[in-house]
């Protein structure tokens, strides 16, 4: 199967390249390519809505009309490209006078939308179209014994773009089990990290990322997989300012999903990338690596 | 919108126990909508003949809604069922005399749906207001 | 033919029409319009000055046919139609226009809606041309009733029909009467316990010459109309002969099966063969064959158990004394002949577990309000103690309000009682746990109701925390030492403007009353239309609260709204009312817009014979002509529209009434 | 009073803003909010605030920037209203008419420095990002993320490069931008 494919900034050359390079490697081995949008733009995220609504929309509806010559789906690793995209196409739908102004502001560029492109997570892709036998299929290094946090932070779940459940989410959990995983009890499993604010407001986001931290470690979990760019840099890469200023000893590496599924499939470093994981991922790992 | 604006003429019938049950509920809770239908009451959906749709149109109607319970509900048992069968006939009809698809609407009203009723009506205002007015000369070839 | 003189008269209805229609223009309108000899403007139609312009008219100026331009047929048609026969003119000689409800209330454009006034009219105008006399027909009225729903607002309705004297089939399909209302503790604001007022009405219900108990019984399937409905019902094999059985308990005592009690709202355990609870009416066990190991058996040709049948002998304990445990029962069908139905169906607890962070079904001491009830309950699963499931006594409790209630995501609607039941829990927990701290989360307290603000009033100095928010979640993921192995309620007290974290260590979601599940079915089965918010659909909210769109058949208490139990109660007697009214007045006048067949024209296709929904067509084989039965005839018109030949009419709605109609309404 | 009711209307005119009729002040969202007890009004008490036709004191206060877009309150509103999109409805306008308060957070300045980067590149470099924003607003706290940003670095997860659309895609983007900005955007 092929797929249209939006990595997002941080996933394509930002700080979750490995995000990136393990989604790919891993599509591959689930017979699925994920072709990139070309000369696809930022999606703006949360700050430029907040910031210009209607060029917010704009911007992503540039991608969807780039994206609507290329097929019925949209595939994104990022929860806030995920968001801001489906986002574009409900108002589109929902506010005729916002479709109006943005098929003008397309026009502009030569470009129109009829809102028919469908946008999707790679993890829905991945246990909706693929689904969890043939991920199972394909595990060559069975994860028993390791214990996972699911953790699939806000937007992939929230609002109700969703394919799974707002408050209490199941696909990643149940991902994980078919790697041969252990999916801890999580109860924040769907609780903010910081988002953005961990640079303008880091005391907030080191706080909201403690209780992470320290809820999945209270639950036994040896490692947490997250869905976001956005949540693996709070919670890998600030890790070592929460233990500053809440004078901690957190040691959780914090893996994207696809990461995990490449251990499962046997890939290796080239594709996954561990070594820019902060916190090193290389001792929970070991006896699968 | 300008002042000449082309204003449908849409005959309604509606099935005495739950299409007009639910106009007059519209009606209550005071729900605003076009003014272009007017209701012509019969006891059950599968009263309304063929005929009858024809016999508007050659009048001057410029389309036509029916509106009955919703299949199962009909307080004659089944009588929207026969509509309903009845239903694809009337359109060949209509189609062979020219009259376009989007003039002719069967819909479900319950006694509850005064929303719902209102709703079509503006719909199907819209909807024939963009055909255009159907015209006499046709009109004629339209006989009951 | 004789000459028409049709008279017109257009209502103002206060302002209601005037307002947005210029009446005296359509009046003026009218003037001009074939054969019409009168046409007036008049502020109230309906009032008896409004009559009498008929009345006097139909004498001086000779009226022969009458229209009136006002509110729905629906509301008014009755009342004219008398007017015209207090004047000797026959009540079909009238038609009404309807330019209230689909008119003025729906239009703000006044030329426009005025041009709609006019059309209306001219339709009825041109119509009632060709009204022809009809003859309203009269039928007896069955004087049984059939009750369906035995909980305290179907045990009213059937003892109050009982106690006049005549029949009622009072129909349950629990294996005891009682509904919700046998499972509360106390009840607000009186604080009386629920026990104590409704057996002795159960207990009369059960044993009154004039009802009939069917319990373990469900209605399949209603036909006839007003006065003469025919009723199928279904008597659940209850593998007990009630006859035999004394209620004597033995048989549960010694049955191996034990499943988790509905009754109890899960806290509790019954055995297979049970009494639902030990007021129960009738008095007799019942055999639940889901879980019974000998019925279970039974099916993959085995005989197993029967311990409740034969007893333990080498431990010589006895089985059933009477012999009234009978494995080969089986359903029973009975017809009954009703002429008036009460459907007393009620409703059910909204399940709060779909609000996931609520915490209900994941989060231990999280329970609904009807578990509380059974909690409080002297003769529930701790004998009244409240108590969390660790055995403990609560130091702090929460109450939360509203849901399901009033939330764009389940019910929109208000479930009108919740405030006050959750009053009546924090008054039982001050009262049986003085020292936990209550708290009471609500939105709005709603307390319309006589003695019920009082009641609140009492709460406050009860020393209840009442804290104005709504929660946003129930979390057991301590924040802080004082918040460890509680359950933490997050809410905005909006008071005061603060996220506050309340430590608790049970929680008390006060749930919605909702459309029982299986309100659709019953909705077919009785005729009822359903509100937008699933309950079923009174004929007029105001006026005619108790009865439907169907005559003869009445909704009371819960199945048609949430209520608390004076209003049920109060519907239940209006309705029984209602139904005596009918009864003793004795025969009912039904439409005599009825089909009848031109036997000259009939071709005895016998295509409406094969469409007719009530069989009330039948052929001739000497004429070689179908022939209608008008005492069965609905008068729907599928025949009259389906007839090659033409030669049905439907009367009433004649082909020449209806066309001359659709001439009018455009022009 | 003649403000209220503009205000009131000005917010509903925006999409996700039109529910703030709705609101029956349940603090559902309040309490469902991470950030509730940090803001300076709680975002029910904004919508409050913003029906009583306290517009200065709304569009200046820092609550909305604390919005951490989580959409907790939205998916639990009980009356189907969006406060995360109502947060950024106002932060819009805030910033349209600038009244964002940049002494009390720095929400504001980290937004607009990304949105200025997504403006001129159509990407967003996050080193670059990162260092302007510092620039903007206080190049000591930046200095003081020294080690996290050499961390980043020694790990390969700092590109200096940014990536860049074609030249046409540029383009393109441009004008749609300029286009949507022109239609009532900002900048």
């Amino acid at each position: 199967m092929k797929a249209s494919y939006f990595p997002g900034c941080s996933s394509s050359e930002g700080g979750a390249k490995a995000y990136g390079s393990s989604s790919q490697a891993v599509s591959k081995v689930l017979d699925t390519e994920l072709v990139e949008l070309e000369d696809w733009n930022c999606c703006g995220s949360t700050p430029y809505s907040s910031f210009d609504e209607l060029t917010s929309l704009a911007l992503s509806a540039r991608n969807l009309a780039l994206a609507k010559k290329k097929g019925k789906d949209l595939v994104t690793p990022c929860s806030s490209c995920y968001v801001m995209l489906n986002r574009t196409n409900a108002y589109l739908k929902q506010y005729p006078k916002v479709k109006a102004q943005v098929d003008e502001a397309l026009a502009a560029g030569g470009l129109r939308y009829n809102g028919t492109v469908r946008v999707r997570h790679l993890l829905d892709v991945f246990v909706n179209d693929i689904g969890y036998d043939a991920i199972t299929a394909k595990v060559k290094k069975n994860l028993a014994g390791l214990k996972v946090a699911a953790y699939y932070g806000c937007q992939v779940v929230r609002p109700k773009f969703g394919f799974d459940h707002p408050e209490n989410p199941q696909s990643l959990d149940k991902l994980i089990e078919s790697l041969g995983g252990e999916a801890v009890s999580f109860p924040l499993k769907s609780r903010c990290c910081g988002g953005s604010l961990v640079i303008s407001e880091e005391n907030i986001a080191l706080d909201l990322s403690r209780k992470l931290l320290d809820s999945a470690r209270s639950n036994g979990a040896e490692c947490i997989a997250t869905v976001c760019p956005l949540c693996q840099t709070n919670l890998d890469v600030y890790q070592s300012r929460v233990n500053k200023k809440f004078n901690t000893d957190f040691k959780i590496p914090i893996l994207f999903f696809t990461q995990l599924m490449g251990i499962a499939f046997g890939l290796g470093e080239k594709e996954l990338g561990f070594k820019t994981n902060i916190v090193s991922a290389g001792k929970v790992l070991a006896k699968y690596a | 919108m300008t002042t000449t604006t082309f204003e449908p003429k849409i005959v309604g019938f509606l099935c005495n126990w739950c299409s007009y049950t639910g106009a007059d509920l519209a009606g209550i809770s005071r729900k605003k909508f076009a003014p272009n239908v007017r209701v012509v009451r019969v006891m059950c959906s599968g009263r309304v003949e063929p005929s009858f749709v024809m016999k508007a149109f050659e009048s001057g109607a410029d389309g036509v809604v029916i509106l009955g319970c919703h299949p199962g509900d009909c307080h004659y048992a089944e009588g929207n069922y026969k509509t309903l069968r009845r239903y694809p006939l009337l359109k060949k009809t209509l189609a062979q005399l020219g009259v376009e698809d989007e003039r002719v609407r069967l819909e479900w009203v319950s006694a509850s749906e005064g929303d719902r009723f209102a709703a079509i009506v503006n719909e199907m205002t819209e909807q024939v207001r963009r055909l255009g007015p159907f015209h006499q000369n046709r009109g004629k070839n339209v006989k009951a | 033919m004789e000459e028409r003189r049709i008279g017109v008269y257009v209502c103002h209805c206060g302002s209601n029409i005037a307002d947005t229609v210029d009446c005296a223009q359509v009046a003026e309108y009218a003037k001009d319009l074939p054969n019409v000899v009168v046409s007036r403007d008049y502020k109230y139609m309906c009032s008896e000055p409004g009559q009498n312009l008929i009345k006097d008219d139909i004498k001086q100026n000779k009226l022969n046919r009458v229209v009136v331009a006002s509110c729905s047929p629906r509301m008014h048609e009755p009342t004219f139609r008398r007017a015209l026969q207090d004047a000797g003119l026959n009540q079909y000689f009238f038609e009404m226009a309807n330019i209230r409800e689909h008119c003025s209330w729906v239009h703000t454009d006044r030329a426009a809606a005025t041009q709609k006034a006019k059309a209306l009219v001219s339709a009825a105008v041109r119509r009632v041309y060709h009204h022809e006399p009809l003859e309203a027909r009269e039928v007896p009225v069955n004087p049984n009733v059939l009750v369906m729903g035995g909980g305290v607002a179907g045990i009213q309705a059937a003892i109050e029909v009982a106690d006049s004297g005549n029949l009622v089939y009072l129909v349950e399909k629990e294996p005891s009467i009682g509904g919700h209302m046998a499972m509360f503790d106390k009840t607000f604001p009186t604080l009386d316990c629920a026990a104590c007022i409704l057996t002795p009405k159960m207990t009369i219900a059960g044993q009154h010459p004039n009802i009939k108990l069917l319990s373990y019984s469900e209605v399949e399937d209603v036909s006839g109309y007003i006065g003469n409905f025919k009723v199928r019902i279904k008597k659940k094999a209850r593998f007990i002969d009630e006859d035999k059985c004394t209620g004597c308990g033995r048989c549960q005592e010694i049955c191996p099966t034990k499943v988790a009690s509905e009754f109890e709202q899960g806290l509790g355990q019954r055995k297979a063969v049970y009494k639902p609870f030990p007021q129960a009416v009738p008095n007799k066990v019942v055999i639940d064959a889901v879980n019974c190991r000998h019925l279970k058996g039974r099916a993959q040709g085995k005989d197993i158990c029967r311990i409740c049948q034969k007893g333990i002998p080498n431990k010589s304990i006895a089985g059933c004394e009477t012999g009234a445990i009978n494995f080969d029962q089986k359903d029973e069908i009975l017809e009954v002949d009703v002429g008036n139905i009460i459907v007393a169906t009620g409703f059910q607890q909204f399940d709060p577990s779909v609000i996931y962070q609520y915490g209900y079904g994941h989060l231990p001491n999280v329970v609904t309000g009807l578990q509380f009830e059974r909690i409080s309950n002297a003769s529930g699963p701790t004998n009244g103690e409240i108590l969390l499931a660790s055995g403990k006594k609560p130091e702090a409790v929460a109450i939360l309000h509203c849901v399901g209630s009033r939330d764009a995501n389940y019910h929109k609607y208000c479930s009108r009682v919740c405030c006050m039941y959750s009053l009546k829990y924090s008054h039982l927990l001050r009262e049986k746990l003085p020292d936990a701290d209550v708290y009471q989360l609500y939105i709005d307290m709603r307390c319309a109701g006589s003695g019920y603000e009082e009641f609140y009033e009492r709460l406050q100095e009860e020393g209840v925390n009442f804290i104005r928010g709504r929660a946003g979640e129930i979390t057991d993921t301590a924040e802080s030492p004082e918040e460890k192995d509680k359950l933490i309620v997050l809410v905005e007290d909006t008071l005061v403007r603060r996220k506050r974290r309340l430590p608790v260590d049970m929680v008390i979601l006060s749930c919605a009353l909702k459309p029982r599940a299986d309100t659709e079915k019953m909705a077919r089965t009785f005729g009822l239309s359903r509100k937008a918010d699933g309950f079923f659909l009174e004929k007029h909210p105001k006026l005619d609260p108790v009865a439907t769109v169907t005559d003869g058949v009445f909704i009371v208490g819960c199945c048609q709204g949430p209520k608390d139990i004076p209003d049920t109660v109060a519907q239940a007697s209006a309705a029984a009312a209602r139904a005596l009214a009918l009864i003793s007045k004795g025969k009912v006048e039904i439409e005599a817009a009825t089909a009848t067949i031109d036997e000259e024209h009939c071709a005895g296709c016998k295509v409406c014979i094969e469409l007719c929904p009530f069989k009330a067509i039948s052929y001739d084989e000497t004429k070689k002509v179908s022939r209608v039965n008008e005492a069965v005839c609905k008068g729907c018109g599928v025949c009259v529209a389906a007839c090659p030949s033409g030669a049905i009419k439907g009367k009433h709605f004649t082909d020449e009434q209806i066309m001359s109609e659709i001439e009018g309404v455009l022009v | 009073m003649e403000q209220r009711k503009n205000f009131v209307e000005e917010i509903s005119a925006i999409p996700g803003g039109e529910g703030i009729r709705l609101c029956i002040q349940c603090g559902t969202c309040t309490a469902s909010c991470p950030n509730a007890d940090k803001m300076e009004y709680t975002p029910s008490e904004i919508i409050a605030l913003a029906r009583a036709g306290y517009r200065h004191e709304v569009l200046s206060s820092h609550s909305m920037w604390y919005c951490l877009s989580c959409y907790l309150c939205t998916v639990r509103c009980p009356r189907g209203i969006n406060p995360t999109e109502l947060m950024h409805a106002l932060e819009s306008i805030a910033t349209k008419e600038g009244l964002s308060p940049h002494h009390r957070t720095l929400t504001p300045a980290m937004y607009r420095s990304f949105t200025d980067f997504v403006y001129s590149l159509g990407s967003l470099p996050e080193l670059g990002f990162m260092t302007w924003y510092y620039l903007l607003t206080n190049p000591l706290r930046g200095l003081r993320l020294m080690p996290v940003v050499l961390s980043l670095i020694r790990h390969g997860r700092l590109s200096v490069k940014a990536r860049r659309l074609t030249p046409e895609g540029t383009k393109q983007l441009k004008a749609i931008v300029e286009k949507a900005e022109a239609l009532g955007g900002a900048h």
